[in-house]
Formats: C-alpha cells, structure tokens, sequence
C-alpha cells in the first residue's frame, strides 16, 4: 500500500496526533457535518478563521502575497511540522484549495501514515509470483489465472459512513470497491460482504442492520453483480462502530489490464459519470465556514447517495472504452474525490496537469474549488485520453447516457495546475500530494489487559455432562445470533445474477464460474474474527488467514492470493497499535508460510467508542483457483452411505 | 435452421446475458437487441429480461414501457410473435399493457432471493406448451417488487380463461395476489413470469433445469408454425 | 417561479404494506390513536420559465402513476425566491 | 375527520437519483421545458378522532423521515365524507 486512499471511505479531517481523547464515535443524533468522518468531529462552527478572501478566490498570486495569513490547518487535521512541511514545498502558504488537497491526502486515510511502516512486510514477505500483474499501491491487485485470463480482487471498509447512514453508507462502500475493480479493466463479476453489529437484541443493531443489509443488497442486485459470500457477526463491542467491509471480484482478458498513469503530454483528462456535488465534504467544510460564516446551512456537507443504476452505465462504458483502446490511463474517484485521481494519475506517471475546474458538471452551481476538489460524489471515473480518441470516448459515453467532460490536459511541468475562473489556485508538485505525505513509526504497548484476559481459560468454563445438558448447550449455540441462519441477510442478496455463480451462500466459499467452455473458475472466502485477535492479534489473523484459505481448498480450489481489510481502533493509542503490528505481522508470516501474496486491502483506524476500541479486526479475502468449476466440492452430504472421515488433530 | 430468439437490453438490464445463455442451451440463437433501436432484426421471439431499466427508482418498468424497441415489441406481440418478460421484463408488460395487473412492493418490504417452487397452471402458451398441466417447477425467484395485484375482476377473468400461467407453491414469497407467480395474454403468445427460468437451464449454476422448458417450449412452438 | 406539486398514491384497495408497517410499528412509540398511515410519492416538478399544467398532467398520466394501482393530485405551488 | 399529511423529501443538497431517472426519461416523451424532478414521499395519517399534529410530528420525525438526508413538512387536511 502507497501513499494512496486504498478506500472510498469518507475522508474528513484526519485526527489531530496527541489528542486521542479527542477521537470521538460518530453519533447519528448528531448532524452530517460532524459525523461523516473517519474519526474526528470537527466543530464548524467553532473554528475561528477570519474570512480571508474578499476580492475573490483565494488564487496561487494571492497565497504568494499574503505569506501571513492565518490558515485553520489544525482544525483539518494537520500538524504543525506537517504544516510547516507543505510551506516548504511550495515555497509559499498554500491557497485555499491546496490546504484542502494536503489535509485530505495527507490524511491517515489517504496517506496510510500509521499503517504504512508494517504493510512493508506484506510486500518484504510475499513469496515470488509470475502470476501477479498488479499488487499493492495499484487500486487493486491482479493476478493471472490462465494464458488470456486475470482475476483482480479486493476489499474495502465503510464502517463509519454505514453508522451515520446504514443504508447508503453500505451501499456506496459496495459501489467504491466495484469501481476499484473496474478501474484495473475488468468487469466485476461478484461482490461479498463481512459485517460486525452489537448485540443482536441492542435498539442501535435494530436501527443499523437492516439499512446495512438492504444497501449492500440494493447496490449489488442493482448493479446486477451476485453476492457469493460473507459473514455476520454480533459483538457489544461493534455497538457504537459497527463494520461494512465489501469484497468485490472481477475478471479480464490479461491484455486488457490497465493502469493508474497520466502519461503522455497533450493527452486529455475526462471527466466520467456523475455530476459533482456537496458529498461527504467533511472536514473540509470548515474551509467554508471560513469564508461564510451564515448562512452555513445549506453548505453542509452530505451524505453520499449511491446511484447504482450510473454505477451500472458507468461499467458498460468504461469496458467498452477498454475493449476499442481509446485510453491511456484510468482511475476512479472514491474518498478523496477530484484530489485523489488528479494528484495520482499524474505522479504515477511523472506528469503534470492542467486542469480547469469550471468545467466539472456540479450539482450545485455555488461550489467553492475546495469543495469541488473534496467532494465524494460518487460514481465517477478519470480517463486519460489520446486527444484523437477524445471524440470515440464521448460516442461511447453518449451511447450509455453517461456524462463526460474534458477537464484539461496532461503536461511537461510536473505540476498540478488547477484554475478556477480563470485563475491558478492550485499549483503543486502532484507527488507531494500522492506520495510524500508524513509517515510516523508510532510507539507501540501491549495491552495491560492481555495477561489476565488470557489467563481466563475456557477449561475452567462448566462442560455440559449429561445427555439433558448438552442437548441444552447444542440448542442454545444453534440459537446463537453467530451461529444461527443467515438467511435472512442471504435472501436479500441476488446470488443468481449474471449465471455463473456455482457456489453461494450457505457454502464455505463463493465459486463462479469464468469460462464456460474450459470450466475455468474462482473461489473466494471472507473471513475474520475479532474475538480470538483480541487474545493474540498475531495468530487471530494467520487464523482469519488459515479460515479463508481452506474453505477455499475444501472447494478444490487453489488458493493463490490475498486481500485484507484490517479494521482497528485508534493509531494514536499505542495498544491498538500494537494489535495492529501484531496483526499485520501474523499475516504477512501467514502468507509467507502458505506461499501466497497480499495483493492489496484496506486500513480501517479509528473504529472505536469513546476510548473503547473494537476488538482488532483483521478480516482475509482468499482468491482461489478451479481449472475445472464441474469438479468442484459442495459442502453437503451428497449421497446415501457416503463415509465421513475427519482430516487433522 | 434454428429460432432465433432476441433478447432485449435496457439501460439497467441485468439478466440479458443469462437469457441469451438459455435460449443457446435450448438450441436457439439468442439476438441481442437495444433499447434504442426500433428494429428486431428479424427475429421470431422476444426475451424482456430482469434487472432494473433505467434504474427502476420511480417504479419498475415504468420508463422502459417508452424506449423505441418496446414500440416494435408492443406491435409484433399483436401480430402474434411470442414475448416473454422475465421479472422486470413482466413489469414492463404490464405497464406496456401487454398484460393486465401490476406488480407492486413485495408484502415483506424486503428484496427476496430464494428457490421457489411452481405450478404451471396453464400449458397453452408458446412459452409452457412443453410443460405438463400441473407439473411442480424449481426455479429461482429474486425481486423487491414482485406482488401481482389487480383488480378482483380481473382476477376472476384470468382464473376463467385459464390465463393464470404458474402459481407459487409452498409459500408465497412476496404476497401476490391468488399466488400467481405468471399470467398471459388472451392469444397466450404474451407471458410475464416473476421468478426466473434462465437461472435454472444448468445442474452447475441453478436449483434445476427446470426453466430450461421455457425456452424449449417456445423453440418447439415457433418450428411448428414455421 | 412556480413549480407542479404531483402526489401519488395507491388506490385505496390497493394493500399499502409500508403504510402497514408504519402502524405496526407505531404501538412502540406509545401511539395508539392512528386509524391509518398510507404511503405514496410526492414529486416536484420544476419548469423552464411557467408552471405547465398540461405538461404535469400528462407526465403523471403517463410516468410518475401507473392507473392500474395508483391515482395522483396535482398542484401548482409559488416558490419565494429563496425557495429550494 | 381530518388527517395529517406528511411530505418528506430529500434534502436540498442530496443527489435524487429516483428524480433523475424521471428527467433522464423526459425526452422520449416528447417533454424539453422540464428543468428538475425531485421524488420524495406523500404520507397520510389518519387518526381516530381528530388529526393530531404533535403526534403526526413524533411520527414523521421518528419512523417517516431520516433526519440525516431528508426533511419533512406537515399539514393538516380537511377531508369530505366521501374522500378517498
Ligand atoms: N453478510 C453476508 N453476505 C453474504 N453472505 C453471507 C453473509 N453472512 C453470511 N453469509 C453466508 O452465509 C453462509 C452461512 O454463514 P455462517 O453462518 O457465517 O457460516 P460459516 O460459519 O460457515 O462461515 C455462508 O455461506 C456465508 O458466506
């Protein structure tokens, strides 16, 4: 993982380092503006920025001639030296816009700062591989599977946008990790979901489960993409932070993968798919308080709604666009919108750009730049185009009834250049942006708690002794909300979507088929558990790991690589940073054990309640390989007589 | 020579490419066709598949009733070509008025994917000619807006003429009126069908081939009247 | 500027199981006085330049209500400039 | 009798994906001078005896609406005998 929002989860300002009881839970009684973020509330209202333009936009020029004005980057989550550092790099203060671009991609979620010293080791660790084409730092990994054929896969999180609204936050995480998948040039082909809620019989499970439940499926059977797979576990400690993680899997002829890279001056930047509105703006906002302090009202930042049918438009165009090579490079926008897919399109490739934002289709026409830069709306895309191919991608965008829009051009400079009503107010190297934020090795502390809490051995727990007591115990499992049928989240699922779906819930693993002719095919298993990585975060994830590796062989499957989404508590508190250490380095051993590579995932921090983390919760994608899918192994029982033989201690 | 059979794709259509797959299993050749173009290209049915045209926010099948294949598809279904609508493409026919009642919220509120069993109730259509009066069928059912209603008449009209096609049985799942999973037009060249067929043409991917007879059906109907 | 207020609704015989839910759940919140809840679709319709009745009508007539199951009510409706 | 209407709509800043589609579709209808559609839903509650607004608001507020992207508002409707 790069200096990259691996994730569309909302980005708002970053918490500020040291203040860790300022790490607030989202609550739904509290407005959008507060809440939509990864951790932090942002008062808007409180923060105390004179209005420091007046005769419009605050430009590069100005920035340059007004060296002293007060800039609120602590109230967007940066730090003084991280303050001090974008100064330096510019040479100046940075404009409006600009500050608005560094918080956000300087973000922990963005620039991965806390995580990034130990996901090293997924890639030190990983096993050789020639089937990988892409891995970490691309937006998803990629990995060959036959001569013509490649699988790309990952996971993501949006946990808290799901508390603040279940239903759209669910559904728009589900359209984020999709677009990741298309963004490598593959049709999606299937999505899985792990979900983490309180206590079954809890008001706030009853209020957020059903909106989870119903987003997931309503994206995903809208977008005509079969759910394969999932969990849904109940632990108090997801009370008040419960977790949406989505998988999605695609497919695509090898010659077909594409890439990240604004490469080649003169190319033009395209605009695809929705317009652009006030969405999960965030922390951002308290740039426009800044500028207007009434009437704030309507500036609100909102939550992302999700337009499964564009998200679907959006699919069929860009493949198309793929399959007649009319692109160069592609990226999607997920959480750090416009900033993200310009900052990085154009540092992967070395390049520089010049964009006019007038040109952005908005939603709503008082837009600030600032705004226009951090918005989340979703489904959107950003194509790279030859300006010869600029007219066949807008054909092929008109035939699906999808905007697109030329932005500006790929240059020479090595500049992000942003102009808005005719004027600069963006000039930044764009790899300051993408990949040079701040990395911290934050102290880590092994819980106090972990010696007492392991001693508490099961041993000492009563076993059931008579026949009466351990039908009791049985029936009392079997009505547990862990273990009980899930049934009612499965049937909200469309599993039958698309007809290649060979095997589905209640099986281990999801098994689809790619290739009708040949039977070639995959299978996939997500799987987590909290419980066991809060008494060892180390071996908890080579479990979650070793789980989703053999419900992947049991299928017949070989597995062959690795996706993660690791949701934790906050990075500032060193004992979550020690499970998260813990974790990562179980599951970087894991993989080096069983000779398969990470090939991508997702950080989630600052999943906790007060000062009460969540219990670490690593939860392992597992992408497995059939070469015949007609030969694969159902979990039933499938015939009279058949012998039952147990494998293992 | 074989039937060539269309299947439509609307903006938002989501089971084209698993309808076009069944009507090859059963030895037709499925013809792509698109929502813009007017022209049918010849072909001898039409299939209106699942999913959600046009994103289906304001209520299913709503807005593709409009686009310029349902004009041609409208007029050749009087002249007698035989259509099937297949979940979203049974709301299209229904509000296309192809077929009367409408298909409303599931009961439950919720989306429902389950294995569904059926009883044809009616084989004299070109769809289920090849199905046995009575015969229980395992097929897929998958919708949010599935319930059949209409009017108490019109539901006394269909049971008269015999023109309710398949009923849930073993469980309603999402409240239709009379049970009635699918119904046909007076001539029986129009049928609309909640659950689907082309998700149970193969042992690998369905609960059954038990939908494989649609389609069968419909292929043997054509090269008898050809 | 003014705007075409159209309110759609099921027929009354038509089972209204959102609205049915609504009841159900309504016991919890300590209400116990509420015969019937009916749920329907409000829409907004805004015009280049004039309110256009005609126009409305016929996009309820033939988009926003399906005759079979639902009937609508149509309204003018004058926004303040302030107005959404 | 009388009832409480409730309508509740999405907020101003919301993207309405439902009203969208309903635009998108204009144009096959032959319609041009539409510049916007929002959908949004037309509840109606009716309670036994007279219309109770506090109660309708407790309601709207609490089970109709989702005060994170929608809003609401309310009146009360006189209705004839012979009213839907
Ligand atoms: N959120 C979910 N989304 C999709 N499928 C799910 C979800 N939760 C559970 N499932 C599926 O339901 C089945 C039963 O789940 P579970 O009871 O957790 O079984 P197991 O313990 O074998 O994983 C599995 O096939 C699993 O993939």
């Amino acid at each position: 993982m790069t200096a990259t929002p691996r994730t569309n989860e909302s980005v708002v300002a970053p918490a500020p380092v040291d203040r860790p009881d300022e790490v607030e839970n989202p609550t739904p009684a509290a407005t959008v503006a507060e809440t939509a973020g990864e951790s932090v509330t942002v008062d808007v209202t409180d923060a105390a920025i004179s209005p420091y333009y007046d005769e419009g936009p605050d430009t590069v020029e100005r920035a340059a001639g007004t060296p002293d004005e007060d800039q609120p980057f602590l109230e967007l989550g940066l730090r003084d030296d991280e303050y001090a550092r974008i100064r330096q790099i510019l040479g100046r203060r940075p404009t409006q816009a600009e500050l608005a671009m560094y918080s956000i991609m300087w973000s922990e979620h963005c620039s991965y700062k806390s995580s990034k010293v130990h996901l090293e080791q997924f890639k030190a660790k990983a096993p050789k591989s020639d089937r990988m084409l892409a891995g970490i730092g691309e937006n998803a990994g990629v990995v060959q599977i036959s001569d013509t054929l490649a699988v790309t896969f990952k996971a993501e999180s949006h946990n808290h946008p799901s508390f603040v609204e279940p239903y759209q936050g669910a559904a728009t995480g589900v359209g984020g990790i999709v677009r990741d998948i298309l963004a490598m040039g593959a049709r999606p082909i299937a999505v899985m979901d792990a979900l983490r809620f309180g206590a079954a019989d809890h008001p706030d499970t009853k209020r957020v489960l059903p909106g989870v439940v119903a987003g997931v499926g309503g994206y995903g059977n809208c977008l005509g993409l079969p759910n394969i797979g999932g969990e849904v576990v109940f632990d108090p400690c997801y009370q008040g932070n419960p977790l949406v993680n989505a998988l999605s899997v695609g497919v695509l002829p090898v010659s077909r993968l594409q890439n990240k890279a604004a490469a080649g001056t003169g190319n033009v930047v395209i605009l695809l798919g929705a317009k652009t509105g006030r969405d999960g703006i965030g922390g951002v906002s308290v740039l426009a308080s800044a500028t207007f302090e009434s009437g704030s009202e309507g500036r609100r930042p909102s939550v992302q709604v999700g337009d499964p049918f564009m998200e679907k438009l959006l699919i069929e165009s860009c493949l198309e666009v793929y399959d007649a090579g009319l692109i160069v490079g592609i990226q999607d926008l997920g959480g750090a919108g416009l900033t993200c897919a310009l900052s990085e399109t154009a540092a992967a490739a070395g390049t520089g750009m010049d964009i006019d934002l007038d040109l952005v289709p908005l939603r709503e026409p008082s837009m600030e730049p600032h705004e226009i830069l951090a918005s989340e709306s979703q489904e959107r895309m950003l194509l790279i185009v030859e300006p010869s191919k600029v007219d066949s991608v807008l054909a092929v965008a008109a035939k699906w009834g999808v905007l697109a829009t030329p932005l500006g051009t790929v240059t020479d400079t090595g500049r992000l250049v942003i102009k808005w009503r005719g004027r600069p107010v963006v000039d930044v190297p764009p790899g300051s942006l993408a990949d040079d934020g701040p990395v911290y090795a934050r102290p880590l502390r092994e819980p106090a708690d972990l010696i007492l809490l392991n001693a508490d051995r099961a041993e000492t727990l009563p076993r059931p002794k008579t026949g009466d007591e351990l039908r009791a115990t049985v029936l009392r499992l079997a009505a547990s909300p862990n273990l009980c049928d899930k049934t009612w989240v499965t049937e909200q699922y469309d599993r039958y979507v698309l007809g290649n779906t060979v095997l589905a819930q209640p099986e281990d693993s999801g098994v689809i088929r790619l290739d009708e002719e040949s039977g070639l095919g995959i299978a996939l298993s997500l799987d987590g558990n909290g419980r066991y990585a809060r008494l060892d975060p180390y071996n908890g994830a080579k479990l979650a790991l070793a789980e989703a590796y053999r419900n992947v062989a049991v299928t017949g499957a070989t597995p062959v690589a690795v996706t993660d989404c690791l949701n934790f508590g906050s990075p500032e508190d060193p004992t979550v940073m020690w499970q998260f250490a813990e974790a990562v380095r179980g599951l970087a051993d894991g993989c080096q054990e069983l000779g398969i590579p990470v090939t991508g995932g997702n950080v989630s921090f600052y999943n906790q309640t007060g000062a009460a983390p969540i219990n670490p919760t690593p939860v392992v994608g597992v992408l497995g390989v059939l070469s015949d899918v007609t030969k694969r192994v159902p979990m039933g029982f499938s015939a009279d007589g058949d012998v039952l033989i147990l494998l293992g201690q | 020579m074989s039937m060539r059979i269309g299947v439509v794709t609307f903006p938002g259509s989501l089971d084209d490419r698993d309808a076009q797959r069944a009507v090859r299993i059963a030895g037709g050749e499925a013809v792509s066709l698109w929502h813009a173009d007017a022209d049918l290209h010849g072909v001898d049915g039409v299939v209106l598949p699942g999913g959600f045209s046009y994103g289906d926010y304001l209520r299913c099948g709503a807005i593709a009733r409009f686009s310029a294949v349902m004009e041609s598809v409208v007029k050749a279904a009087h002249d007698g070509m035989p259509v099937l609508g297949i979940c979203n493409g049974f709301q299209i026919l229904c509000e296309a008025h192809l077929l009367p009642g409408a298909l409303t919220r599931n009961q439950h509120l919720h989306f429902r994917n389950r294995d569904q069993w059926l009883r044809i109730e009616s084989t004299g259509t070109a769809w289920t000619a090849g199905f046995e009066a009575g015969q229980e069928i395992l097929i897929p059912v998958k919708n949010g807006e599935g319930r059949y209603v209409a009017d108490a008449r019109t539901l006394d009209e269909l049971e008269g003429e015999g023109r309710i096609v398949a009923r849930y049985v073993r469980g309603n799942p999402n409240g239709s009126e009379r049970d009635i999973a699918a119904v046909r037009n007076e001539a029986g060249n129009v049928v609309g069908i909640m659950p689907h067929p082309e998700h149970a043409v193969e042992a690998l991917t369905g609960p059954s081939v038990d939908g494989l007879g649609f389609f069968t059906s419909v292929l043997a109907h054509l090269g008898a009247h050809a | 500027m003014a705007r075409v207020v159209v309110d759609v609704m099921l027929k009354p015989e038509i089972l209204d199981p959102q609205g049915q839910a609504v009841v159900g759940a309504l016991p919890q919140l300590g209400i116990e006085n509420v015969r019937s809840v009916r749920i329907g679709k409000h829409i907004e319709i805004e015009f280049d330049g004039e309110a256009d009745l005609d126009r409305a009508r016929e996009i309820a007539d033939k988009l926003l209500a399906n005759p079979v199951i639902e009937d609508f009510t149509l309204r003018v409706e004058e926004l303040e400039e302030a107005d959404r």
